[in-house]
């Protein structure tokens, strides 16, 4: 399936790039996560981000369906 | 007319923040209290001097969670209005980075929506600060918890 | 200088409040967090309607005590500024009686501080508020505490 | 000995005037409210009111001096 990522903050620096497409077999947010960690070298660890699915929060067992759109969030620093 | 949408409205804005016009926002008839909180960009953090920020934003995302923030401050205070409004970009020192302002009939609602508020914004919406140090080295925050209060 | 008479300032005023001015006051080397509370006139008070209010105060003994709750917020929080006036004279329905702001390195300075001031300023100071009824009465506010927060 | 007196809110509308010299034996504060009370029909009991003296808070048993400045505070209602 293909999933749209898209990458903030440290996690843009580490991809290299703030969005891209990715072919993957990972079914869920939790699988997809542990890929692309390892592919761009990602150091957080699951439970210090939060993971968006099209535009909203959901949680790490979220299966996902072809295009969906999905961001994991580092730790947010605004105000 | 969307009432709600009228008594509680949350922006990400690249322009500078225009404080009359939020501030305008919060007038309603029975207004007895108004509290504001302005956070502005600090000259340092943590011992190293800061020149600027850069501010980033899941866009669509921080103004749903914002927007359900302040929501949340309409159901649990005694409020008439909120409004927040948070900067993105580059932001040099002294600018107001992020903005909440609350009306209520009486002050310890809108002194406790205000602190809602602004607690809610910094530890929910997906908002990022980077820091560029006047050694020229910048870094992303992404602190354990909401940093300092 | 006197440094603590410029860090924290109270004043009995008869003019309405220049807030712009007010907020010039709370400047300085590493702010982070502004918190401002107005407290207005409102156009009713336990179901009674209200036209207009009269403030009256013991000067003297008002701006003294005024200045003693800005020097005790400035020694029990981390602030860097505090600033509150008070109106007396006949006031409008909308106007603002009251104005204190505060200026912090972290926000939870400055909201304790700005609450601590405005809850001691109307718990302690000597102003009496004369309350002018649509009906055509008038009454001084004499409550047993400082009346809802 | 003479004591200035300043009225202020109820206590005004009470005394119909703002200020007064009041000739009096009384040698403290509380004599001295209790006289002006009856007089002017003031209807606080002494604890709900505060007191100064030449222009500073003090208590009920403070001891008054010729020429002393007096004013008994009703409860407040600045804000």
């Amino acid at each position: 399936m293909n999933y749209r990522l898209l990458y903030f903050a440290s996690l843009c620096d580490a991809a290299g790039r703030a969005e891209e497409i990715v072919a993957s077999e990972a079914a869920d947010v939790r699988a997809l996560y542990s890929e692309l960690a390892e592919r761009h070298g990602f150091t957080f660890a699951p439970e210090r981000l939060r993971v968006a699915v099209n535009g909203a929060f959901t949680d790490w067992d979220h299966c996902l369906a072809d295009n969906d759109e999905v961001v994991f969030l580092p730790p947010v620093s605004g105000g | 007319m969307n009432t709600k949408a009228s008594t509680a409205k949350f922006w990400i804005s690249e322009a500078p923040i225009d404080i009359a016009h939020l501030q305008r926002e919060l007038e309603a008839a029975g207004v007895g209290a108004v509290v504001c909180f302005e956070g502005r960009v600090r000259d340092h953090n943590e011992g190293r001097p800061v020149d600027s920020l850069t501010y980033q934003a899941y866009g669509e995302l921080a103004e749903a969670e914002g927007q359900r923030i302040l929501e949340e401050a309409r159901a649990r205070f005694a409020i008439e209005r909120v409004v927040c409004l948070h900067r993105v970009g580059e932001l040099a020192v002294g600018e107001v980075a992020v903005w909440a302002g609350v009306s209520a009939g009486h002050r310890a609602a809108a002194f406790d929506a205000c602190r809602y508020v602004i607690d809610e914004v910094k530890a929910r919406v997906p908002i990022w600060k980077r820091e560029h140090y006047r050694q020229g080295a910048s870094e992303w925050l992404h602190p354990d918890s909401a940093g300092p209060k």
